[in-house]
Order: structure tokens, then C-alpha cells, then sequence
């Protein structure tokens, strides 16, 4: 299984670090670590650029973050129409990873501020597509 | 001492469908740059084309200009970074001439957006940001500048009707630039009550699509002299890339790439933000331009709205930006834009400027971004 | 004397559909660039990152690849000459180490051209010439190539013997290639009654599309020494462009911007055709290989056929051409190409060629053409 | 008129040059040529790279060329699938100029050779487009 049916609209599919759409069927968001220099990727990578081994390992993502940044986008690109208005925003999370996606639509504008805690959490989406996105943590 | 210098800026007049081929656009560029040279065409040892592909219909590009303006056989190619294509031009022609392969080098930018339904464009879009793990949320190059703009705004207290009065500004020096597509000046409520496109930014926060060309002739400092009454010398060249994804970004309320570049150039230059005496700024976006007086060194971080509410950014101020209306009158024709910027900093430096000459002015700088804040690049010119 | 050499260079397995993503690709040449070399990736001052931008669905890879591979904040952009795109890679990165502006540049090469349906890549085919003038007749790459071969055949009795002797070769060295996606070896009787796609060239005198990337490190003399035990050194580069249009082309029996490229090339260099030890051409088509025999000088204009007919370009002939298979048996992953062929003669000259190592070979040649001839590139080498 | 019915499939529409359809429906293939410096240009450019100016006047291609190259194209990229076999041929007429055009169906391909004498004509083909072929001449 690739990216096919990740996200409103996917623009390619075939990546090594396709496990990502197993775990996240799965209920995990995961990233990935070196286990030779244990640094670690998201977005998740197959292969450590810093000591240039092509064996990572996966690992969820918990715990709690904190919203970095948001923006509520009225008009989406080609695909994205029916999505709109929705909120792109990011999330930092523990050991330096930080995440883009959307805030969940159970968050009402007026309770965003920077700041609040966040977790990311797979979301199924009702074509069948699969995503994660932020909910209050 | 700098030995390579620019001796010509062309670009057409930018609009929103200019109804010719790109072949024909590049060709008015062309023909402005080398206006007044003591050069005819057979003296240009090498073109450097710059667009966006996406926006082509034309596979390679830079055969088909080279083969119209006859700039063959001599060697052609593409060069892209996005929005700064024709500044990675000019780093690459400076190096091209500074280790010997070459002594006259042109560098052609252009974009017919208009060629793309408005549909497909909104696709090109979306394809932007990285494909796999963020263009599948609806990213977007708005949407980027707006999280930027937000986490300013959260830090530092900037607001929506500082970052209208960008526009105000730009909106004034536009109006009476006669290559801008956008020559309306506009108020600040003008400014505030147009469409919010994406939080915090409005229709009138960003800048537009359009279609142009422009064209910057480089060439060795001996020759240069030989060949034009005023070359422009190059100074200093920074060029820094960042992360693809917003996820990897690891300051929000600046640009790391325009602030490697511009400690590049600077170094380079031998020079100080202070001794800058007219720039131009990459203004996608009004929040765009707040962030690169700080990325620049013209403010301190978290200082930028003070400039444009002391209006020190107009001609007469103390460090002169846009003055020609910047992309957000002029329009964005993504792979023509920066060289546009290098020509209005050349006629400012000549003492040429037909709109809001900088009097004196003897040091300019030119900022250009690639996407959202994936490429950038800072550019020091001197009379 | 030369002060720029090439100190790493490596590629994927080159395939027909490569199953993973295109910065994954870009890594495993990376990785095999690399390899063996005293530096990390910090100690990349930039790269320059090489494809066709019709067959990606990513924008501006040049970020994306940057991103992967850790090479931010330094300096990251893109170059394109369709099938040469590396080549003109190599050059660039010549000259950025030549002028002083960088150290240590990476040129990264990549095609994945199984992204696309095969009708989307067909479609790409037709906007390959020019779209206003010469697309509209149905006007493909393999099309112009036969007609430069129907008027070679017409003047110096070139047969189709001749181009399929030249399959015979390539795939005789491709099938020990375990980089090469065609394996197989071809009989003369094989290709001769293979399909004929446009006269005179059948199915086997054309190469096959294909996934792939390639990857060559670039350094200053003096940091290049302290790196790699074996740098090699860039002796000479060049290039030059022909028209984009069939109409716009004065000779059809040989690609001028071949030509003139070598003419470039040698001088820079100051050796001749009969120095070259071992070369890679461009043998997009069994005649491209016969035409880059007599534009390099390896024959006399019309004698390119008796070369290959007296095998002279087998690896133990006078002049040993593609015994790496070339495109004809490796595919030809547009952007990845020249940087495969880098690879090739990089290994030769190390004494490293794990199939058909041509003995004591101290200068190779790179002839990289792209398009129908419009862009041509030679690089020479030296150990 | 642009060149949105030139040929088989469009490409591009807009051009400066786009005269050269309005005198290519009233039977006249043109090419240009600059009254300031004499240089003339097929295909047509509607600006002069020799002397730097955008005044042009264009003039018809007549008299016979004759056939340097040609090839007999089985397979065609997207939306030529019908025209296939088709014969794209190279054609060296008077005062330098070079075109590429299409050899007629008229011509047997047992009687094309080297150096053959040719004409070019407007051809109206049967969709309402319009495009230039060779002739024997
Ligand atoms: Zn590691
Ligand atoms: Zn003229």
C-alpha cells in the first residue's frame, strides 16, 4: 500500500516509507529514527541522511504538543474546494519533531491560541481516505 | 574588488495576459537590456533561461529562446528555484564569468501564467509544497506565509493593518510604475475590507499572477567597462535553501534561508544592512516584505512593523524598499521577478529611476524568495 | 592545470519502474557517491539538482531533495537541458568551484519516468520541439533523429547494418552491467526485424525509458586531494546549443552543437580525439552513437559507420565507446543520464570498471546531448 | 486567429507571428524577413534578433525546394494516433530557408528520394484545420 488514498488529494504513491499508511491504518502516526546515530525524521525517512544508512525504524508519535502556528484557508487549491474552509496549522512535539496538519473541526475558532496542547491522531475520513490531524490534548 | 558587473536590465511591461508567445516576451526583455550597449547579440557568450516549469507548455524553454533571439550555438540552459529563478540566474552567470568560461552572459526570466486555465493553475498549486507528506492537507503558498504571519503576530505583537500599510506603500510607488500590472492606489481600508483569503492575510495582502519577461546582461568587469557607460557592479551574492516542508522549519517568525543569504552577502559585499541605500524585497505577500526588513538586518527581529508605521521604507525614508511598487503592483511573473527586482535596483543605482529615484543612491540590495521561504537569495549591487 | 575535480561519483540501478519515491532514489546515488569519501554531508556547500521537469509531479525538487538529504541550509537549485540536465550540472558546478563561491558541490541527477501514465509521457513527447512550429506535425524525438540518420544513409551509404552494429555492441556490454535495466545480448538479425517505429530506426535502435538517479561530487584541487585517494580531474568542458527546430538546422549528417562542444572541449584540455582513452556518447538512438564518432573526431565525417563495422569501439578497439552498455542497455532516466555516464568513465579511470575495464586508461570523454540535438555537452577526464 | 487549428494538435494559441495563419487560410505559406537589416525567417519571427527590432514584414515562400531529409513516422505521440503513418520531411528552398512539413499522401512512398523537387501548400484538412504540406514539384 502507498500514499493512494492519503490526505483530500494525493499526488503520487510510491515511496519506501509507505509503512507510514500501515501504521496510520492502524491507529499509529508514526516517524522514523536512525537506530546507528539516533536521529530521528518527520516527516518520516527512509533512509538517515546524517550518517547515510539506508535502515531506520519506526516509532509512534505521543505525548503532547503545542500549537506552533495556524492559518484558516478559505479558498483550497484544485481538489481541495470542498475542504474549505479548513485549518492548516503547526504542532511541536516532543524531541524537536513538529507537524503540519489540520486542526480538527471539533476545535471551535474561538478556542484556538497559540500554544494550547495538542495531540495528532489518524482520522478516517468518510471516502475512505485516511489522514491524521490535531485534537486539544 | 568586484571584476563582474551588470551592464543591462530589460522587462517587459507585466500584466495579466500579455496575448503573445514566451518566445516573443523574452524578446521585448532582451531588447530593453540591451539598449544603449556597445554589444550586438554575437557577443553573448551564454544564456541562462529561468522560468517555473509548470506554468510552460513549452518543453526546455531554453533552446526555443536561445534559437529566437539567436543566441545559439553558444551554450543555453534552464535554471529554476521558483519565485527567485532569475536570482539563481545571476549567482550562476557571476560564476560563469568569474572562472573564465565565459565574458558576456544574459539571463532571460519569464512566465505566461495566462497560458494555464485557472483551474490547472490552482493545481500547480497545490503541488508545491512537498507532495507527498504536506500538498495532500490543502497547503498552499498563501497558507504558508499566513502561519508565518500568525506566529509574528502571536510573538511580537505585528497586526493585520501593518501589514496594509505594506501595501499602502507599495500600492503608491506601483501606481506610477508603467511596467506594474497593478496601478491603483489603494487606502488602508481598501486594504483591511478585501476577502480574507487565508487568515490573516487578504485579497489585497498578496500579490497576483501575471505573465513577463525580464533580462539582466552580466559581464567581466574589463569588458563591462568597454561596453556600457554605467555598469553596476556585483558586490556580494548569498544563497541559502530551507526545508520543503513547514514541518522542518525551525524559526516561524522569519526566513532562515533570506537571513543565510543575506550574512552571505553582506560578507561577501563587505558591507552592513545600514550602508543599503535602496532594496528590493520579495513582497508575495505583505507580511513577506515585514519579514524581510527583519531577515535583512533593517530591523531588529520583531521590529519590522515599526519600520512601515514610521514609514521608513518610502523613498525618503531611511532605508527605501519597493519603490517601484514591489511584486504586489507589479504582479508576479514567477521566473521574470527577480530580475525585475535587479533592474529597478540597476536604474536606481544609475541615477535612472522614472518614478521614485533614491537620490544618491550608491548601494542596493535585492531579496528574492523561491516558494515558501524554501530558496533564498540576497543580491548587493554598487554604482 | 586543472584545479577542479570530480572525487565521488554513484547511481541507482536504472530500472523501468523503480517502485519508491524520488528523493528515495536520489539518496541511493548519494549514498554510493559518497562512499568511501573523508566528508559528511555537512560538507556539501551546495547542490545542484538535475532532471525533466515535464516527468515530475513534484515542483521544484531541487528543495525536496535538499530536504531529504540534509544539504540545507546550503545553497540549492535546479538545472535543466532535457537529457543532458547533468552534464550542464557538471558545468555549473565546475564554475561555482572555479570562481571561488563553493568548495564542494553535489550534481544530482534523477528521472522517474514510471510516474507517468504512458499516455501522459507520450503527450510530453510532442511538446519536446517546438509547440508553435514544429509539434503540431507530430514531430518527436526519434522522428528527428531519423532524419538525421535517412540523410547520413543518403550521403556516406550508412546502412542499417551499421546502426544495428551498434546495438550489438551496447547490449554485449550491457548485459554484464548490473546497473543496466536491457541485459539481454542483441543479435544483428534480433534488431533488424525488431519494429520499425519511424524509418530507418527500429524498436532496438532506440532506448527505453527509465527510473534512476545519479550523483557526482565535485571539489576544489586542493580539497579534492585531501578526500579522495583517486580525484578525478576536469580537463575540459563544453557546450553550445543548436535550434530548437528541424527548419532552424544547417547540417543534418552530424549535431553541430556536438561539434562545436568538442571543439571546446579539446581546447580546454589541449588533447585531441585520438588522446581519449575511453568515451561515453550519447546513444539515444544507434545512430547518435555513429554521429557522436564523427563530431568527436573518433572518425572522419562519413566514416562513423566503418568505425563500429571494424568494432573499433569495443572496449580492446582504437577508441572504446559505451562499455558500460550505454543508454541503449542502461535506459535513459533523462535527468540521471550524464551522470551516469560521469560514473562510467569516473570508474574507468580509476581502474574501478567492474565489467569492461579499458587498460590504463588516463583520459575518458562524456558527450551528453540533449533534445534532437539541441543542447551538446563534452566533458573530458583525467586521472 | 492564433494557432488554435494549426496542424494536428495545438499546443499554444497566442503569438505576435499568429499573422501567418490569416495568410496561411488565404493559401499563402509566408515567412518573414526584417526591412532594416534584410535577415529573413522560417518559421516566421515577428521580431528581428539581428538588429534588434520588432518590425517585420512577411513575404510568400515560392518557387520549388528540394527534399533533404524524411522519415516515415509509424507511431505518434498523444492525439496523432490517427494520422499515423505519416511522413515528416525536411524541405531547403530559396535564400536559406529550411521547412518542415509533412510530405503529401499523394506522394507513393516508392518515389521519394534524396533531392526530390518540392512545393509548399496550405492544406485544409477535413476537421476544419488547417496546416502546410509538400507537394511534389
Ligand atoms: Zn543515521
Ligand atoms: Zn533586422
Amino acid at each position: 500500500m502507498g500514499f493512494e488514498n492519503f490526505g483530500t488529494v494525493s499526488f503520487t504513491t510510491e515511496a519506501k516509507a509507505a509503512d507510514f499508511i500501515t501504521y496510520l491504518e492502524q491507529g499509529k502516526v508514526m516517524a522514523t529514527r536512525c537506530p546507528k546515530c539516533g536521529v530521528s525524521y518527520f516527516p518520516p525517512k527512509a533512509d538517515c541522511p546524517s550518517c547515510l544508512s539506508g535502515e531506520v525504524e519506526w516509532f509512534e508519535i505521543k505525548g503532547k504538543g503545542k500549537l506552533a502556528t495556524y492559518t484558516i484557508v478559505n479558498y483550497g487549491p484544485s481538489g481541495f474546494e470542498n475542504d474549505a474552509p479548513y485549518i492548516l496549522a503547526l504542532g511541536e512535539f516532543e524531541g524537536g519533531i513538529q507537524i503540519m496538519a489540520r486542526l480538527s473541526k471539533d476545535i471551535a475558532s474561538s478556542d484556538i491560541e497559540a500554544g494550547m496542547s495538542l495531540v495528532v491522531v489518524p482520522l478516517k475520513r468518510p471516502e475512505g481516505r485516511i489522514s491524521y490531524e490535531f485534537k486539544k490534548g | 574588488m568586484a571584476d563582474v558587473a551588470i551592464v543591462g536590465a530589460g522587462q517587459t511591461v507585466f500584466s495579466r495576459s500579455c496575448g503573445v508567445s514566451i518566445r516573443e516576451l523574452a524578446f521585448d526583455a532582451f531588447q530593453e537590456a540591451l539598449e544603449g550597449l556597445d554589444i550586438t547579440t554575437s557577443d553573448i557568450d551564454a544564456s541562462i533561461i529561468c522560468s517555473a516549469p509548470e506554468y510552460d507548455k513549452q518543453r526546455s524553454p531554453a533552446g526555443l529562446i536561445s534559437e529566437y533571439l539567436e543566441l545559439t550555438p553558444k551554450p543555453s540552459f534552464y535554471v529554476e528555484t521558483v519565485c527567485s529563478s532569475s536570482s539563481t540566474g545571476l549567482r550562476v552567470a557571476w560564476s560563469l564569468v568569474k572562472s573564465g568560461l565565459h565574458k558576456v552572459v544574459a539571463v532571460i526570466g519569464f512566465q505566461k501564467m495566462s497560458e494555464l486555465s485557472s483551474r490547472d493553475a490552482a493545481e500547480r498549486m497545490g503541488r508545491g509544497a512537498d507532495i507527498i507528506w504536506e500538498s495532500p492537507f490543502g497547503l498552499t503558498m498563501p497558507a504558508g506565509y499566513a502561519m508565518y504571519a500568525r506566529a509574528h503576530m502571536d510573538k511580537y505583537g505585528t497586526t493585520e493593518e501593518h501589514l496594509a500599510k505594506v501595501r499602502v506603500k507599495n500600492s503608491h510607488y506601483g501606481a506610477t510604475n508603467p511596467k506594474a500590472n497593478y496601478r491603483k492606489e489603494l487606502s488602508l481600508e481598501d486594504i483591511l475590507k478585501s476577502d480574507m483569503i487565508t487568515t490573516p492575510l487578504k485579497k489585497f495582502d498578496c500579490c497576483a499572477n501575471a505573465d513577463g519577461a525580464s533580462c539582466v546582461i552580466v559581464a567581466r568587469g574589463d569588458v563591462a567597462k568597454g561596453i556600457s557607460e554605467k555598469p553596476i557592479w556585483v558586490m556580494g551574492l548569498g544563497a541559502a535553501t530551507d526545508t520543503m516542508t513547514m514541518a522542518g522549519r525551525k524559526q516561524l517568525t522569519g526566513l532562515q534561508c533570506a537571513q543565510e543569504a543575506a550574512r552571505q552577502a553582506y560578507k561577501m559585499a563587505g558591507v552592513k544592512p545600514q550602508d543599503i541605500d535602496v532594496a528590493e524585497v520579495h513582497d508575495c505577500f505583505t507580511v513577506s516584505e515585514i519579514l524581510a526588513y527583519e531577515d535583512l538586518g533593517f530591523a531588529k527581529p520583531g521590529e519590522g512593523a515599526g519600520l512601515i508605521e514610521d514609514k521608513e521604507t518610502y523613498a525618503d525614508g531611511k532605508i527605501p524598499v519597493n519603490v517601484d511598487g514591489g511584486l504586489l503592483s507589479k504582479g508576479h511573473p514567477i521566473g521574470a521577478t527577480g530580475g525585475s527586482q535587479i533592474r529597478t535596483i540597476v536604474r536606481q543605482l544609475r541615477g535612472q529611476a522614472t518614478e521614485a529615484q533614491v537620490k544618491g543612491a550608491e548601494i542596493g540590495l535585492v531579496h528574492n524568495i523561491g516558494g515558501i521561504g524554501q530558496y533564498g537569495n540576497v543580491t548587493i549591487l554598487r554604482r
